[in-house]
C-alpha cells in the first residue's frame, strides 16, 4: 500500500555566503520514519527550517497532501499540521514550565490564561514524552539540558501535528529518556504521521528510520530503504570517501593508575549528595546516568563554577583546603571544562570563529597587554582546521555556524590549553560521525599525553568505546563503578536507575 | 518665530543670553525685547537665546561663546552663575564685543580679578524679597513660626531672595522654624511644604523664593486643611499667581518687569555701541503685588 | 501561598525601618496627617511606575515620561483656560495626548526597531518643547475645577488615590494573569523564542508603549490636581524617579522579570524618604546623600531576602 | 581596510547633513570660530563619552557621571580655594575623588552584585549631595589659574581638546586592540560564558566602572577650566546627554558592542546642534523639539546604512 505523501519538497536551494542547500527533493510519507543524516554544516538544520518556513528558500517549492505549502513561520507550519523541534532550543526561561509547553496557544477565557486548562493540557503533554513527575510551575530557569529537551518535545506534540521534524532530538538525551521518544515516534507513526528525524546516531537511524536520506554538501547524495545499507556505507556517503574506522582503544598505553584528581563527598542540595570517585593520569573515565542525575552538577562544582557545601578533593596528590570557588582558580590548577549548554554557557554568538576559538589562551597571544592579530588568526585557524570547523571564514559570527561545529567551536577553545585535567560535559552533542570520531582521537590523545579527561555523556555507547572505567551516578550519588571489563549496557542502566524511583523525570 | 534677518551693514547684532526659557520670568523678558526690537528694526538686531535650565551652566559659557562666533556686537547676558560665566565674558570682551550683565550680578571679585568692567542693569532680588517679608510681617505677630522655601540653593537668585527673607524675618522678630529648598518646582516644593506643615504645626507662613513654589506651598496646604492659618508669599509675579494674590490665597509677590529688564539692557547696549564709554550699573525697580496694588 | 507575601517581605521591612527611623528622628512623622500626605503625592508616581513597570519587563525603557506628564498637564491647561473646554472635554484631550506620545514611540522603537531609549529620549525633548509651546512657558492656575479630584473624600482616599491604586491592581493582575501579561514577560525575556512560537511581539509592545504614555497622561490629570495649576515644568526627572522606584522594587532593567505591586512599594519608599527628610528639616546636601544611600540600600536589603532566586547579573 | 571607514560613513552622513543645513539657514555657521566653539565644548562630553562607551559595552549603565564631574569639580575649586592646595596637588585631588566614586560603583556593582542603574543612580545622589557640602553650594571662581587648559594654543586646540582626542584615541585602541578590550566585549556578551573560560570578570568590570569614574574626575577639571570656575551644579543632565551620545553612536545598551571612534560622533553631532541652534537664535521649544527629532533621525539613518549588521532589538 504505498502511503501518502504528506509533504513534499522539490528543488529546495538555499545560499548564505556559500549554498548551503541545493536542488534538494523530498518526500515524506504518511506512517514512516524518514531519517535524515549528514556531516556537520551538511545542510540538515537548513532543510528542516525552510519546511516550517523559518528559512526562506531561495529556489524550490514544497506541497503539503498536494496543495502549495510556503509557511511563514513555525505558528503557520502548526496550522498546516507540521510541527518542529528545532536543533537549538529557543526556550523562554522566565515561564513555567506549564506556559513553556504550550507558549503561543495558552488557553484563555476572556483575555485571562485558564490556568487549571494550561495545566492540564502540559501535563498530558509532558506525559507523553515521560515528563509526567515534573513540577508545572518551576520555572525553565531551573532545568538542565536534557529536560528542557524533552520539554521543546513535548510543545511540539502538544498539538496535534501529521508531519513532525526532528533536528538531532536525542543528541542531549540519554537512552532512557531517547526511550521515550522513540515510543512517542512509534505512536505518531503508527497513526500514519511521518516523521522528519536528523540524527547523527547511526545507530537509532538504523533501528528507526524507513528510510534515509543523506546529506552532503547540501545535496542529497542518496536515499535508501530501511536495511538497505549498512552503518559504514553511510558514513562513506556523508563524507564522500572511506571514512577511517575508529583507531581501537588500546592503541593507547593502559593508564599508569596514578591518581590525579580525587573527590570524596561531594555534596550540594538535593542534586548532588555523596559523589567520589578518582581520576587517575591518562585515564578517561566516563560519567554515566540519567537526565538529571548530578553529571553536570559535579563537574561544574569541580570547576568551582558553582558553589559546593561539603566533600574533598586531593589534586595531584595534595589535599587542598577547599573545592574551587572560581573556574580561574580551577584553570589556574589545571582544570579544563567543556560545557554542556554551548549557548548559554559556552559562546559568545554574535561574536567570530576566532574570538570564540581564542577566548581562553587570548593572555597567551599577547604582547604588553595588546593582542598579536596574526598570533590570534594563526592559533584560530590552526584550532579550526584540526577540528574540521565548517565556516565560511574565520570572522563569521559563530552563531551563523551549524549546531555541530558550534560544537567543535567549544571544543576547540581548550584543545591547545595547558591543563592535567579535561572535564567534557557531553562533547560530542550534535557532532557527526566523522568529527565525533577526531573528537574522540583528540580526546584519547590527550589522555595518551598523560593528560586526566573525565567525559559526561548520555550515550553509554560512546562511553562504552572511549573510557577506561565508567562512574554512574543516581540521583546526585554514585550508584556503580565499571572497569573496562564490566561495562555493560544494561548494568549500566540499572545502576543508573537505582535511585529513580518509577521512572520520575525530575530529582 | 522671526529669522534673524540678513546683516544690513551698520546695523549692530545684540544678542540676548538667558537663563531657563522653561520659565515664565525669562519668557516675558524676551517677548519685552522682541517687542522692542520690532519697534526699534532700523536700529538692531537681535538674537535671543537661553538655557535649558538654570543648572547648565555649561551650555550658557557656549552660548556667549556661539554668540562670539555669529559675530554679534553686543551680548546681554543674564548669568547663570555669577562666577562661572565671568570666563565666557572675558572671553567676549577680548574679542571686542559689548556685555552687559542684567538680572543676576556676575561676581565683582571674580570681575576685578580679570580687569573687567561689566556694567549691571537689573533689580535687587534681596531687596524685593525683604519687601515683600516686611509686607508678611505686618500680618503676623513677634515669635509667629516661618519657614522658608528656597530655589536651588547654589544660585545667586536663591540666595539673594532667602536673604532678604531672613532680613525681614529678623528685623520683625519672626521665628524662622525651617529653610529648604524646593528647587524652583512646584511638586518638589509641594512636598517640602506638606512635610513642614505636618511637623511644625504652628507654622504661620510660607517665604516662597518664587511664585511657580508658592503654587505648590498653596496646594500643600489646602490638603492640610489649614487654609484659614498659614499665609504664603511668592515672587516673580508670574500670570498664573495673580487671581490667587486677588483672592488673597497668596497674600504678596515681587515684580521685577521682567519685560522692560531685557529692554534696560538692550538699550544700554546701544548705547555704549553708539558712545564707547560704558556707564554705570543701574538698579531697576521691585514691586511687590498685593491684592491691594492689583485693585 | 505564603510565598506571595514573602516575596514581599524584603521590601516591607526596608520600608518599616525607614518608617520608623523618621518616627524617632521627628515629632510629628508618625500621625495620620504625614500618611495623608504621602498618600496625597503617590498617585502620579504610582501611574507613571506601573506604566513603567511593563515597559521595563519588556527590556525597553521610557525616559519620556516625565515629559509627557508636562505636556499633558499643558494641554489640561490650555484646554480648560484659553480653549475653555469642558471638564470631560479637557480630561479627554489630556489622555489622548499621553496616549498619542506613548504610541508614537512604541511605534519607532517596535516598528521602526530603534532602541527604546533614544527614541523616548527624543520624545522627552520634543514633548516638553511642545508643552512649553502649548502653555506658552506660563504656569495655568486652575483652582477649584481640577481641584477635586485630588481631595480627600469620606473614604480617607481622593478620587486621585483611587485611580492609581485601581491601575495597579489593574496592572499587576494584567501581568500576572492575563495572556496580554504573561507575553510580555516572555517577550522580555526571549523575544525571538515568542516569534517563533507565532505570536507577533510586535502590537504587545506597541501596546505597553502606548499604555505607559496613557498613564503618564492619567499622571497628568492627578498631578495637576494635586496642584490646582499645570505647569509646563512638571513632571521633569520623574522618569529617573520612576524608574528608580520600580527597580528598587526589583524589576530588572534586562527585561523579564517585574511585578507592579513591588514598584508600588518602590514608589512608596521614595515617598516617605522625601516627606521624612523634608519633616527632620535636613539640609539640601544631606537629602541629597541620605537618599542616594537609602536607594541602594533598599536594593540591598531586598537582595539579601531574595538570594536563594539566584544569579542577577548587572 | 576599506571596511573600517564604511563603519562611520553612516554617522558622517548624518553630521556632515546637520552641518550644512545650518550653514545654509545661518550667517556664519561655517567659520574657523564655530569650529572653535565646537572643539572647546566638547571635551568633557567626549571624557565622559569614553567610559560610557566601556559601561555600555559592559550591559551596565552609569548615571553618575554627572554629579561625578560635579564632586570632582568642587574638590578642585576647594583644593585650590579654601584648602589653598597648589595646581598639582588639587588635579591629584580631583581625579582621585572621579576615581574613588567609580571604584566604589563598580565595587557595589560587581562584587554585591547589585543593578549598576541603582548603584550609579544612588552614587548620583550622594555625590551631588557631597558636592554641595565641599563647596557650601557655592561656585569658586578659579581664575586664570586652571583656565590656560582650555585656552587654545598654536595648534588651535587646547590642552582640554587633546586631552579629550587622546582619552578617546586610547580608548578605542584598547577596545579593539588589547586583551582587555576584548574581555570587555566578551563580557558584555555572554559573562557566563568568559567566566567559564577561566577569566575572572569581576576585575575587569570594576576597572571599567572605576575608569569611567576617573574620566568623569578628567572632564571635571577640563570643564572647570573652561568655566575657569568651579560650579557645584555642574555637569547635571551630563548622564543622559552622553548616553545619547554614545547610543547615537551605535553602542547597544545590552552590551556586547560598541565604538569609542562612533561614541565621539555621537557627542560632536549633539554639540553641532546645540551650537547651530543656538546661532540660529531658535526659541526653547524649537529647540528642544529640533533636539529630540534629530537624536531619533541620526540613529535611524545610521541604522539604515548599517541594516545588513543584522538586528538590534530594543
Ligand atoms: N544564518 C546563516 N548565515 C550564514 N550561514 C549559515 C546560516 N545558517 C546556516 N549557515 C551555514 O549553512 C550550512 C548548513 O548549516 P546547517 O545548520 O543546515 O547544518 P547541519 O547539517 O544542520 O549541521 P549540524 O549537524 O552541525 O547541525 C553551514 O555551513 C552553516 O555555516
Ligand atoms: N540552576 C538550577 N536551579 C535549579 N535546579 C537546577 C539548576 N541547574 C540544574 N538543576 C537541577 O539539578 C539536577 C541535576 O542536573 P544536572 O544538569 O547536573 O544533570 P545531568 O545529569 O547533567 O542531566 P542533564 O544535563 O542531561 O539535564 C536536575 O534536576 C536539574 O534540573
Ligand atoms: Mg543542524
Ligand atoms: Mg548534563
Amino acid at each position: 500500500m504505498p502511503a501518502a505523501v504528506l509533504l513534499r519538497a522539490e528543488s529546495l536551494a538555499k545560499t548564505y555566503t556559500t549554498p548551503a542547500l541545493a536542488d534538494v527533493s523530498l518526500e515524506l510519507r504518511g506512517g514512516e520514519v524518514h531519517a535524515l543524516v549528514g556531516e556537520n554544516g551538511a545542510g540538515k538544520s537548513t532543510l528542516a527550517r525552510i519546511l516550517v518556513g523559518l528559512t526562506k528558500p531561495d529556489a524550490g517549492r514544497m506541497l503539503r497532501e498536494g496543495h502549495a505549502y510556503a509557511p511563514s513561520g513555525k505558528a503557520e507550519a502548526a496550522r498546516r499540521g507540521v510541527a518542529i523541534v528545532l536543533q537549538e532550543l529557543n526556550l523562554v526561561e522566565s515561564l513555567t514550565v506549564a506556559e513553556q509547553v504550550l507558549l503561543g496557544a495558552w488557553p484563555s477565557r476572556l483575555g485571562f490564561v485558564d490556568r487549571r486548562a494550561l495545566r492540564e493540557q502540559a501535563h498530558a503533554a509532558l506525559g507523553r514524552v515521560g515528563l509526567r513527575g515534573i513540577d508545572l510551575e518551576r520555572p525553565v530557569r531551573s532545568l538542565g539540558v536534557g529536560q528542557r529537551q524533552m520539554l521543546a518535545m513535548a510543545a511540539a506534540l502538544a498539538r496535534p501535528c501529521r508531519v513532525l521534524i526532528l533536528d538531532e532530538p536525542t543528541a542531549a538525551l540519554s537512552e532512557h529518556e531517547a526511550e521515550r521518544l522513540f515510543a512517542e515516534m512509534e505512536r505518531l507513526k503508527a497513526e500514519g504521521a511521518a516523521i522528519l528525524y536528523a540524527s547523527h546516531r547511526l545507530e537509532e537511524v538504523r533501528r528507526l528510520a524507513d528510510r534515509v536520506t543523506v546529506l552532503r554538501d547540501g545535496r542529497v547524495v542518496a536515499t535508501r530503504e530501511r536495511g538497505e545499507a549498512t552503518s559504514a556505507e553511510l558514513v562513506q556517503l556523508m563524507v564522500g570517501r572511506d571514512a577511517g574506522s575508529r583507531p581501537p582503544r588500546d592503541a593507547r598505553p593502559t593508564p599508569s593508575g596514578e591518581p590525579v584528581l580525587r573527590i570524596r563527598g561531594l555534596r550540594r542540595g538535593r542534586v548532588l549528595r555523596d559523589v567520589s570517585f578518582e581520576l587517575g593520569r591518562g585515564e578517561i573515565l566516563g560519567l554515566a546516568g540519567l537526565m538529571g542525575s548530578g553529571r553536570t552538577e559535579t563537574v561544574r562544582a569541580l570547576f568551582g563554577a558553582d558553589r559546593v557545601e561539603g566533600g574533598e578533593i586531593e589534586l595531584r596528590g595534595r589535599r587542598l583546603p577547599r573545592f574551587f570557588t572560581s573556574p580561574k582558580q580551577a584553570v589556574a590548577h589545571g582544570i579544563a571544562l567543556v560545557t554542556e549548554n554551548r549557548k548559554d554557557e559556552g559562546l559568545l554568538l554574535p561574536l567570530s570563529v576566532r574570538a570564540n576559538l581564542t577566548l581562553a589562551r587570548l593572555s597567551e597571544l599577547c604582547r604588553r597587554g595588546f593582542v598579536r592579530p596574526e598570533a590570534e588568526t594563526a592559533a584560530a585557524r590552526t584550532l579550526a582546521s584540526r577540528l574540521g570547523v565548517k565556516c565560511a571564514s574565520l570572522e563569521q559570527p559563530v552563531r551563523q555556524l551549524s549546531g555541530g561545529n558550534q560544537q567543535k567551536v567549544v571544543l576547540g577553545r581548550w584543545l591547545d590549553r595547558d591543563f592535567d585535567v579535561l572535564l567534557c560535559d557531553e562533547p560530542t552533542r550534535g557532532v557527526d560521525v566523522a568529527a565525533r570520531a577526531e573528537i574522540h582521537e583528540h580526546l584519547q590523545e590527550l589522555a595518551a599525553a598523560g593528560k586526566a579527561v573525565l567525559v559526561v555523556s548520555s550515550e553509554i555507547e560512546e562511553l562504552r568505546a572511549l573510557c577506561d572505567r565508567i562512574v554512574v551516578l543516581s540521583a546526585g550519588s554514585v550508584a556503580a563503578t565499571f572497569g573496562r571489563e564490566g561495562f555493560d549496557q544494561d548494568a549500566i542502566l540499572v545502576a543508573a536507575l537505582r535511585d529513580h524511583a518509577g521512572g520520575k523525570g525530575a530529582a | 518665530r522671526p529669522q534673524p534677518q540678513a546683516q544690513t551693514p551698520g546695523r549692530p547684532r545684540i544678542a540676548l543670553v538667558m537663563k531657563s526659557l522653561a520659565n515664565e520670568f525669562f519668557l516675558t523678558m524676551e517677548k519685552g525685547a522682541r517687542e522692542h526690537q520690532a519697534k526699534n528694526a532700523a536700529r538692531y538686531e537681535l538674537l535671543a537665546n537661553g538655557i535649558k535650565d538654570e543648572l547648565d551652566v555649561n551650555a550658557q559659557a557656549s552660548l556667549v561663546e556661539q554668540m562670539i562666533a555669529q559675530k554679534a556686537d553686543a551680548i546681554v547676558l543674564a548669568p547663570a552663575d555669577s562666577k562661572a560665566l565671568v570666563a565666557a565674558c572675558k572671553r567676549a570682551a577680548d574679542a571686542g564685543l559689548v556685555v552687559v550683565n542684567i538680572d543676576n550680578r556676575l561676581d565683582a571679585a571674580a570681575l576685578a580679578e580679570r580687569g573687567l568692567r561689566i556694567p549691571f542693569v537689573g533689580p535687587d532680588n534681596r531687596k524685593g524679597a525683604r519687601q515683600v517679608g516686611e509686607h508678611l510681617a505686618r500680618t503676623l505677630q513677634r515669635g509667629d513660626a516661618v519657614a522658608i522655601i528656597e530655589g536651588v540653593p547654589t544660585t545667586f537668585n536663591a540666595q539673594q531672595r532667602k536673604l532678604g527673607f531672613q532680613d525681614a524675618i529678623e528685623a520683625a522678630g519672626l521665628r524662622l522654624v525651617a529653610s529648604q529648598s524646593g528647587e524652583w518646582e512646584m511638586a518638589k516644593a509641594n512636598q517640602v511644604a506638606a512635610a513642614l506643615l505636618g511637623e511644625h504645626p504652628e507654622l504661620k507662613a510660607f517665604l516662597c523664593a518664587n511664585d511657580n513654589m508658592a503654587l505648590g506651598a498653596v496646594a500643600a496646604r489646602k490638603a492640610a486643611g489649614k487654609e484659614g492659618a498659614v499665609r504664603i508669599v511668592g515672587f516673580d509675579d508670574i500670570s498664573a499667581v495673580a487671581e490667587l494674590v486677588k483672592t488673597g490665597q497668596v497674600l504678596a509677590t515681587a515684580d521685577q518687569h521682567a519685560g522692560e529688564l531685557a529692554v534696560f539692557g538692550i538699550e544700554y547696549a546701544l548705547e555704549t555701541l553708539d558712545k564707547k564709554s560704558p556707564p554705570a550699573d543701574r538698579e531697576t525697580p521691585v514691586d511687590l503685588v498685593t491684592a491691594e496694588t492689583l485693585r | 501561598m505564603s510565598g506571595a507575601w514573602r516575596e514581599y517581605l524584603g521590601l516591607g521591612v526596608a520600608l518599616g525601618a525607614l518608617v520608623l527611623a523618621f518616627g524617632a528622628l521627628t515629632d510629628h512623622f508618625l500621625s495620620r496627617a504625614t500618611f495623608a500626605v504621602i498618600a496625597s503625592q503617590v498617585p502620579a508616581a504610582i501611574l507613571v511606575a506601573v506604566g513603567m513597570t511593563f515597559v521595563l519587563i519588556l527590556a525597553g525603557i521610557d525616559l519620556s515620561v516625565g515629559s509627557v506628564l508636562g505636556l499633558a498637564g499643558a494641554v489640561l491647561g490650555a484646554a480648560l483656560g484659553p480653549l475653555g473646554l469642558s471638564l470631560p472635554a479637557g480630561l479627554l484631550a489630556t489622555l489622548l495626548t499621553g496616549l498619542l506620545c506613548g504610541a508614537l514611540n512604541g511605534a519607532l522603537s517596535v516598528y521602526v526597531r530603534l532602541p527604546s531609549f533614544i527614541v523616548t529620549l527624543g520624545m522627552m525633548e520634543i514633548a516638553r518643547g511642545t508643552a512649553y509651546t502649548v502653555s506658552r512657558s506660563q504656569t495655568a492656575y486652575l483652582g477649584a475645577r481640577v481641584e477635586w479630584i485630588a481631595e480627600t473624600t469620606v473614604l480617607g482616599l481622593s478620587p486621585a488615590t483611587l485611580v492609581a491604586l485601581a491601575a495597579a491592581a489593574v496592572g499587576q493582575i494584567v501581568l500576572s494573569r492575563t495572556l496580554f501579561g504573561r507575553y510580555v514577560v516572555a517577550i522580555g525575556t526571549n523575544e525571538e523564542a515568542v516569534r517563533l512560537s507565532g505570536i507577533d511581539p510586535r502590537p504587545i509592545k506597541w501596546i505597553v508603549f502606548a499604555a505607559s504614555g496613557l498613564l503618564a497622561g492619567l499622571a497628568a490629570v492627578v498631578h495637576t490636581a494635586r496642584l490646582a495649576s499645570a505647569d509646563p515644568n512638571a513632571g521633569s526627572g520623574l522618569e529617573l524617579q520612576a524608574i528608580a522606584a520600580v527597580v528598587i522594587g526589583g524589576t530588572s532593567l534586562m527585561g523579564g522579570r517585574g511585578s507592579v505591586v513591588r514598584s508600588l512599594f518602590g514608589v512608596v519608599i521614595i515617598a516617605v524618604l522625601g516627606t521624612g527628610l523634608a519633616q527632620m528639616g535636613a539640609a539640601e546636601p544631606v537629602k541629597r546623600l541620605i537618599t542616594g544611600c537609602v536607594i541602594v540600600a533598599a536594593v540591598v536589603i531586598d537582595r539579601y531576602r531574595n538570594r536563594s532566586q539566584g544569579r542577577e547579573g548587572q
